[in-house]
């Protein structure tokens, strides 16, 4: 039984694998021998982990996972608990269907990171691509808990038919929150064309500028209680630069989406 | 004429997604010559009936030698895709699936490129629809939104509506209000009874705007203000309305139109009744999203890889071949009828072509075998646009059968060993 | 395997008085015959229960309606992906997946897994019925029919209207001629055309659905008489007006009554028997159902249990799932299909935290254990409405061991279910006979199928070995060995040969005069040509009728 | 015992058992928190006609409450479970909903036990009320004129301990004053205890029940009222010509002991006799303060048969 678990990529990986195993609850009760027998996906042919990585450590529930893992995809899927570090970027739909633990990854993800996640934390020190905590294809519920939070931009469609929970993020693509039906999404910057169409009950708050939507119509200015806790939670557990100024500011609210119930809203940061 | 003719009757034309089924073709000597009550593209759809019968590529001219060699390639192959292009039998797709799913393969067919909207938005919120039987016989209104099924669909109005008597239609066409919605240049019938027009930019608007209507809610400027309510009032005043829309959208559509409209009609059940009706173009394409729903429980893009079917729309045919995800392709079906991108993105991949005019595809195949098209050459089941199974049936021989031939590869396949 | 002989295990044949007797069951070329020579293979069951084949006499598989509810769940599917059998008999073992709507392949393999040989798809749009066969084609190992929907098609009540009752009977037989169907099935009477009309309440057996003349009554009454004289073997096949709604219980009873001295199967009464008010109060009604069965020999029936779990409400009946849209706000499909009937679709999950479906859990319980003759009121969970049939095993055990069914009563909520039989007490726990009446003899005698649900010499071999368990549930979810038509498809627990099913369906005779009119008829408002309507080259015989 | 020559009587308080709310309210400064709290503890002494005791237990600083802004921390006590949160609901209701600024948060987060109290205030929104959830704890945002009030949606329960007290006996009315000022100043602000009644201090001491009127749930404590030292069975030591009494509730045993140690401390001043409490010669209530142990520094509960678990 180690203390960690630490997978070193052995050769750099020049296309997609599928590293659905890869799940830090699931290594608890694995030895480092049942760790390297599990399967990776190169097409449809399988490939031992050990194959892959060198593993060094047994029975833990805390890993770390080294080397350019841009091609590494599905990493974390399903996870129920424990901690993964992924020491650079790493693939697409990290954190699919996660509802606990949590994933820390100190460079890029790609599409589907956190999509159809239900609880823990996914935490991107760069950017990620399309669809973060957004929902499977053709699903009707998005997230339906936990933290996407990103340090860099992210993608289209980010939390796209958000159920709860929170994304963060510096900045966003098009189409964010769109047929949001509650949770949160949280920008440091500019808020991307065709955000929060659809819109149920979800909050977008923005604290750079709004294009604002026509489906939605201005209804106040005034400071928001739910922000500050927000804001200072955010600040508190997960160190992001977020200012007095917009924990106790003025935001200008817009409610929307009217084509639908129009109670989500769109918070516009103005000044403190 | 020297050749004794023959007519076959009730044949089923897979021109367009109408799949009528009352078509005379006229036969003299293995050729069509006629396709009586058939439109335009009907006449096109059947056309002469020659095909070629050859089969070329492989390094024997004996079938079953193809077959292995195909089952050889695609057996090597680390991402094979299997293509379903359009012109099969549900029978054919069939076949072709179950090869897919005995590959590992990635299965996908032109659904996704030119639908993938309209049947996303149908998972995400279902859907509220009528077969065209009950359009026929029920709707007062109709409303074809940004298309103009003369087009490409030239019997819908003659033959499901507006212009039959119904049941509770008795005077057919002037029974029925005709409502026009022009999307910029998307235009709707010429003859409608009332022409709604927007720009492009605000078909969003529009329809955002006419959904808060109904839920009692003003929205937007004047201009758009007072077309919404009058397309709201005739929409609440209908006894039973449908909503045509075209499914085969050109990327130009933007995505919220088929969501927003699934919206609209759902939600007009509050009050009255009011349907959906999405065309689908020809080839029995809606039979191949079916048929890979009933054995996978997913309508498109479903990768095999991992032993069981995954869904993967997001990452379809066009998007994987672009990545060189795809090390080989076994294309079923009419390669004419393949979506541009996925045509282009094929590039380098090894292709094997199984279907009509195979030997003529100008994709750059390694094997080709000539196989017959769905209702002229082959018999089976087709599915019309609006999800009702019709018979389509062989009124010319074909080269080979393009289901029994893709049983005997899929033999071949499982006689070389279980997938890797 | 041409020859078997399952030695020493315990017989449960209801239909033929065995009751749990050590015996030898011998088979032939697929049948169960008198004797084998000394020489031919045996198959040791010491110690193992015997029974015939499951038979499932209501569900949800092969359909229009079935694959456009399998195309909504891509989320459900998405979680639970089945992998290929492995196959040893030479077949192409596919893959699937799984949830409430399993795709066709992994749908026969569960069945068999279960030890169910027997399928009936309980609501087929007539026009659509090609594509049934189509899938059924596509489910491997069970033998499947379908009912096909007739008490909203628009020929069958001008015919109703014009008083014209030979020539309904004659569409009757041409309906299930055309489409390879077994049954008559009525969803609705009248209430699918009248939501078609946007008219969404049948008050009354007697409400007008547009001519006076034609209404829910008169519906089942003409589709019962079709049914019983054209010497079906299975009655007409009844799903009543009002599914689901609180005090529905008057109108079930009324359909009784309207049908009394006649042959009829009402099915899923679960979803029937509720007592109260629309709109303000429920209880369970199961007794007053449960009585008028038990008192009644000429009314068959199935119970339709609700299990706490995921489910997909799928029914032909519209109405009903546009109501469960709203108040759920759910996905939902509508699809009203060519003047002959309708659907509908919205996922749900019945949880025991919730009220409603707390009573409707102990209403089906409770019409399983006061139901008096176990041969009348059998086992359905409307699959996938109920919940799905993968839950057979755990129902089974709610019947049979009262101790665990008490204790998951105390676990539901409780609200609703003050005066309700079982929580006043039931102790009735069902045997192993009565297990295997509910699921294979009385379907089999329900459905008329004179070579299914038994082990007697001349039955088809499709047989299901238990090991005995104390657990009910473990030992009903995994048979031991299973044999359809005399090939071993469950093999020590695990799945290994798959072969093709067959076709169970009916060919009545009529009067062909009906082609001219229904000609007229299908130029006037079909959007099918009458000659493309029927289906073709089903390669089984059929089952024959009694009929003149 | 005697502290600074005041002596300390070798008796003990007699508590009982009360279930408890914390309830911290925010505003955009202490003003307006204060304001809610005022209103919200006012008619708040005793169980006995105001149906709960509650009082300001402490001020917060802005990075002591969740939304970061200034605030006042109240403890709310009832006799049973069932009447908190109505008590609670009703207050909170009426005094901090209606109060301009204010947001309203649960100060128990880690009680097992709950409490709905935003869930029931939520339909005062009519419909147009949101929840978010942040953290994993719901909150309602009912929209008002103002803006919004924020309220969590439920509120952790306490098990506490009510009627903790002791009594000053002096030489006269102005010492006795004096010293319970001294006392109540030196507690204030000690957490998980509020001393609920006016300016912390009770003249009308009572005993339970009544020995003329069959109604009465309590009445005067004659044996300490000094006009009745010659007509009754007294207490009073001589001299003692003044009693006030300091009754304390808190979150727990502990909490208790602990302010009444620094509370005794404060009120031994001259012109004080000595210090007393109340007790029912311990059939009353399962929790037993001894003077004479806190004074001389435990504070810790000792385990006692009935105390409730």
């Amino acid at each position: 039984m180690s203390e960690r678990i630490t997978l070193t990529l052995r050769a750099a990986l020049i296309r997609p694998l599928g590293a659905e195993c890869i799940s830090a609850d699931r290594f608890a009760d694995l030895s480092e021998q049942e760790i390297g027998a599990l399967e990776l996906w190169d097409g449809h042919a399988s490939v031992a982990l050990g194959d892959v990585f060198a593993i060094r450590g047994d029975h833990s529930s805390s890993v770390t996972i080294e080397g350019d893992l841009a091609h590494l995809d599905g990493v974390g899927t399903a996870m129920r608990g424990g901690e993964i570090a992924i020491a650079g970027s790493v693939g697409g739909g990290v954190g699919a269907r996660m509802s606990g633990g949590a994933i820390r990854i100190a460079g890029n993800a790609g599409d589907d990171a956190g999509i159809a996640m239900a609880g823990g934390l996914l935490a991107i020190a760069g950017s990620a691509g399309d669809r973060a905590g957004a929902a499977l294809p053709g699903a009707s519920k998005g997230m339906t808990g936990g933290e996407i939070i990103v340090r860099g931009g992210v993608g289209r469609d980010a939390g796209s038919r958000m159920r709860r929970g929170t994304l963060f993020c510096a900045s966003v693509g098009e189409g964010a929150g769109t047929a949001m039906i509650a949770g949160n999404i949280i920008v440091a910057g500019d808020l991307g064309d065709g955000a929060g169409l659809g819109n149920k009950r979800g909050s977008i708050l923005a604290l750079g500028n709004v294009r604002v939507p026509p489906t939605y119509a201005y209804a106040c200015t005034y400071r928001p209680p739910h922000v500050s806790l927000m804001l200072l939670s955010l600040r508190a557990r997960h160190e992001l630069l977020v200012n007095d100024e917009h924990v106790h500011g003025l935001y200008q609210r817009y409610s929307g989406d009217l084509a639908d119930i129009g109670k989500g809203e769109i918070l516009e940061w103005r000044s403190m | 004429m020297s050749e004794a003719t023959r007519i076959e009757e009730n044949v089923t034309c897979l021109g367009c997604g109408c799949a009528c089924d009352d078509i005379a073709v006229v036969i003299a000597g293995a050729r069509i010559r006629e396709a009586r009550n058939a439109c335009t593209l009907g006449v096109r759809w059947f056309g002469d009936g020659s095909l070629p019968g050859a089969i070329s590529g492989g390094r024997s001219a004996a079938i079953e030698d193809v077959l292995r060699e195909i089952a050889s390639l695609l057996r090597s192959a680390r991402a094979p895709l299997v293509y379903l292009a359009p012109d099969l039998t549900c029978e054919a797709q069939g076949a072709a699936i179950a090869i897919a799913d005995q590959l590992r393969a990635f299965v996908d067919g032109v659904t996704s490129s030119t639908s993938a909207d309209g049947i996303l938005a149908a998972q995400r919120r279902g859907r509220a629809s009528a077969t065209l039987g009950e359009i026929r016989n029920r709707a007062d209104v109709v409303v074809f939104w940004a298309v103009d099924p003369a087009a490409s669909y030239p019997r819908f109005q003659s033959r499901y509506a507006p212009n039959p008597v119904g049941v509770y239609l008795p005077q057919g066409r002037r029974d029925r209000t005709v409502i026009a919605v022009d999307v910029g240049a998307q235009r709707g019938p010429a003859d409608a009874d009332v022409r709604i027009q927007m720009t492009a930019e605000e078909e969003q608007l529009f329809l955002a705007s006419l959904r808060a209507s109904l839920a009692g809610r003003a929205l937007g400027n004047q201009s758009i203000a007072a077309r919404v309510t009058e397309l709201a009032t005739r929409l609440n005043k209908a006894r039973y309305s449908v909503v045509v829309t075209d499914a085969e959208s050109p990327p130009s559509v933007p995505s919220g139109r088929a969501d927003s409209l699934i919206a609209l009609t759902q939600s007009l059940n509050a009050t009255t009744r009011c349907s959906l009706c999405s065309l689908r173009a020809g080839g029995n394409r809606n039979g191949a999203d079916t048929v890979l729903t009933w054995h996978t429980g997913f309508p498109m893009a479903v990768d095999f890889s991992r032993g069981a079917p995954r869904y993967t729309p997001g990452n379809a045919a066009g998007a994987r071949l672009a990545h060189g995800d795809c090390d080989a392709a076994l294309i079923v079906g009419n390669t004419n009828a393949i979506p541009t991108v996925v045509r282009e993105a094929l590039g380098a991949t090894r292709i094997v072509v199984i279907g009509p005019r195979a030997s003529e595809s100008t994709l750059s195949a390694q094997i080709r075998i000539d196989t017959g098209v769905a209702g002229i050459h082959e018999s089976g089941m087709s599915l019309r646009l609006d999800d009702i199974p019709l018979p389509v049936r062989a009124v010319l021989p074909t080269p080979r059968d393009t289901a029994s031939l893709l049983d005997a590869l899929g033999s071949a396949i499982a006689a070389q060993g279980a997938s890797a | 395997m041409t020859r078997l002989r399952i030695t020493g295990g315990a017989v449960h044949d209801p239909a033929n008085g065995i009751d749990g007797d050590v015996g030898d069951i011998c088979i032939e070329n697929g049948r169960i015959v008198a004797s084998l020579p000394a020489d031919a293979p045996t198959l040791r069951a010491g110690g193992m229960v015997i029974m015939a084949g499951g038979i499932d006499i209501h569900a949800h598989i092969a359909a229009t309606s079935v694959s456009m509810g399998r195309r909504l769940l891509p989320e459900e599917h998405a979680l639970h992906p089945v992998a290929a059998p492995a196959l040893d008999d030479g077949s192409i073992p596919r893959s699937g997946t799984g949830g409430t709507v399993p795709s066709t392949f992994t749908t026969g393999y569960r069945y068999a897994g279960l030890g169910y040989t027997t399928v009936f798809d309980a609501a087929v749009a007539p026009v659509a019925a090609r594509q049934t066969h189509a899938e059924l084609d596509d489910t491997p190992i069970i033998d499947g029919g379908f009912f096909a929907l007739l008490g909203n098609d628009e020929y069958l009540h001008r015919q109703i209207a014009a008083g014209e009752l030979a020539r309904a009977k004659d569409y009757a037989a041409w309906i299930l001629r055309s489409t390879g169907g077994y049954a008559i099935k009525v969803v609705n009477p009248g209430g699918v055309e009248l939501w078609k009309r946007n008219v969404r309440e049948v008050k009354t057996l007697d409400d007008p659905v547009g001519s006076s003349s034609v209404t829910p009554r008169r519906i089942l009454e003409v589709l019962a008489g079709a049914a019983n004289d054209l010497g079906l073997p299975h009655p007409v096949h009844i799903h009543c007006n009002n599914l689901g709604v609180a005090g529905n219980v008057a109108m079930t009873l009324d359909s009784m009554r309207a049908l009394q001295g006649r042959r009829a199967h009402f099915t899923h009464l679960q979803f029937h028997s509720y007592g109260g008010e629309r709109g303000k109060s429920w209880s369970s009604a199961a007794r007053q159902v449960a009585e008028y069965v038990n008192s009644h020999p000429e009314v068959t029936g199935d119970v339709g249990q609700v299990m706490f779990g995921d489910a997909t409400t799928l029914t032909a009946d519209g109405a009903v799932e546009y109501l469960l849209h709203t108040s759920t706000g759910r996905k939902w499909i509508n699809s009203d299909i060519e003047l002959e009937t309708g659907c509908g679709i919205v996922p749900y999950s019945y949880r025991e935290k919730a009220a409603v479906a707390s009573l409707q859990w102990v209403v089906g319980l409770e019409l399983f254990l006061l139901s008096s003759d176990p041969w009348r009121m059998v086992l359905s969970t409307d699959h996938p409405n109920g919940g799905s049939f993968m839950s057979y095993p755990d129902l089974i055990r709610l019947l049979m061991d009262r101790a665990y069914r008490d204790e998951k009563l105390k676990s539901v909520n409780q609200k609703m279910l003050a005066g309700s039989a079982l929580a006043d007490g039931i102790a009735r726990e069902y045997t192993l006979n009565e297990i295997a009446i509910i699921t294979r003899a009385g379907p089999a005698r329900q459905l008329g199928l004179a070579a299914k649900g038994h082990l007697g010499v001349g039955a088809d071999a499709d047989i299901t070995i238990y090991s005995r368990d104390a657990d009910f549930a473990k030992m009903f979810s995994t048979p031991r060995y299973v044999l359809k038509a005399g090939t071993l498809v469950v093999e020590e627990g695990q799945l290994r040969r798959a072969p093709a099913g067959k076709r169970i369906f009916v060919k009545p005779g009529f009067d062909d005069t009906l082609l001219r009119d229904l000609g007229k008829y299908f130029e006037a408002y079909s959007s099918v040509r009458l000659a493309n309507y029927p289906v073709t080259g089903l390669r089984d015989a059929p089952v024959p009728t009694r009929g003149a | 015992m005697d502290i600074r020559g005041v002596q300390i009587d070798d008796t003990f308080a007699e508590a009982f058992g009360m279930r408890g709310a914390r309830i911290i309210i925010t505003a955009k400064n202490q003003k307006w928190a204060r304001e809610a709290a005022n209103k919200m503890t006012g008619f708040a002494t005793s169980v006995i006609a105001c149906k709960c005791e509650a009082a300001i237990e402490r001020e917060l600083a802005p990075d002591q409450t969740p939304d970061g802004r200034p605030g006042i921390s109240v403890l709310l006590f009832t006799m049973d479970s069932d009447s908190l949160p109505k008590r609670v609901i009703e207050r909170v209701g009426q005094t901090v909903l209606t109060c301009p600024t204010t947001a309203c948060f649960d100060g128990l987060p880690g009680a097992a036990e709950r409490i709905a109290i935003g869930k029931p205030l939520r339909t005062f929104g009519d419909g147009f009320q949101g929840s978010k959830v942040i953290d994993g704890v719901r909150y309602w945002r009912l929209p008002v004129m103002e803006g919004e009030f924020l309220i969590q949606e439920s509120f952790g329960k306490a098990r506490g301990v009510g009627g903790g007290n002791f009594l000053i006996l002096a030489e006269s009315a102005d010492a006795a004053l004096d010293a319970a000022e001294a006392a109540v100043d030196a507690m204030a602000g000690m957490p998980g205890v509020i001393l609920p009644f006016p300016g912390g201090i009770v003249r009308s001491g009572s005993k339970v029940g009544s020995m003329r009127y069959k109604t009465m749930i309590a009445s005067t404590n004659d044996a300490f009222a000094p006009t009745l030292r010659a007509i009754t069975k007294t207490s009073l030591p001589d001299g003692v010509n003044s009693v006030l009494e300091i009754v304390l509730d808190g979150l727990d045993f502990r909490s208790i002991a602990m302010a009444m140690q620094i509370g005794i401390d404060a009120a031994c001043r001259p012109g004080v006799h000595s210090i007393t409490a109340g007790n029912y010669g311990g059939k009353l209530g399962p929790f037993h303060f001894y003077l004479r142990k806190i004074m001389s520094g435990d504070v810790e509960d000792a385990p006692k048969e009935g105390a409730p678990a």
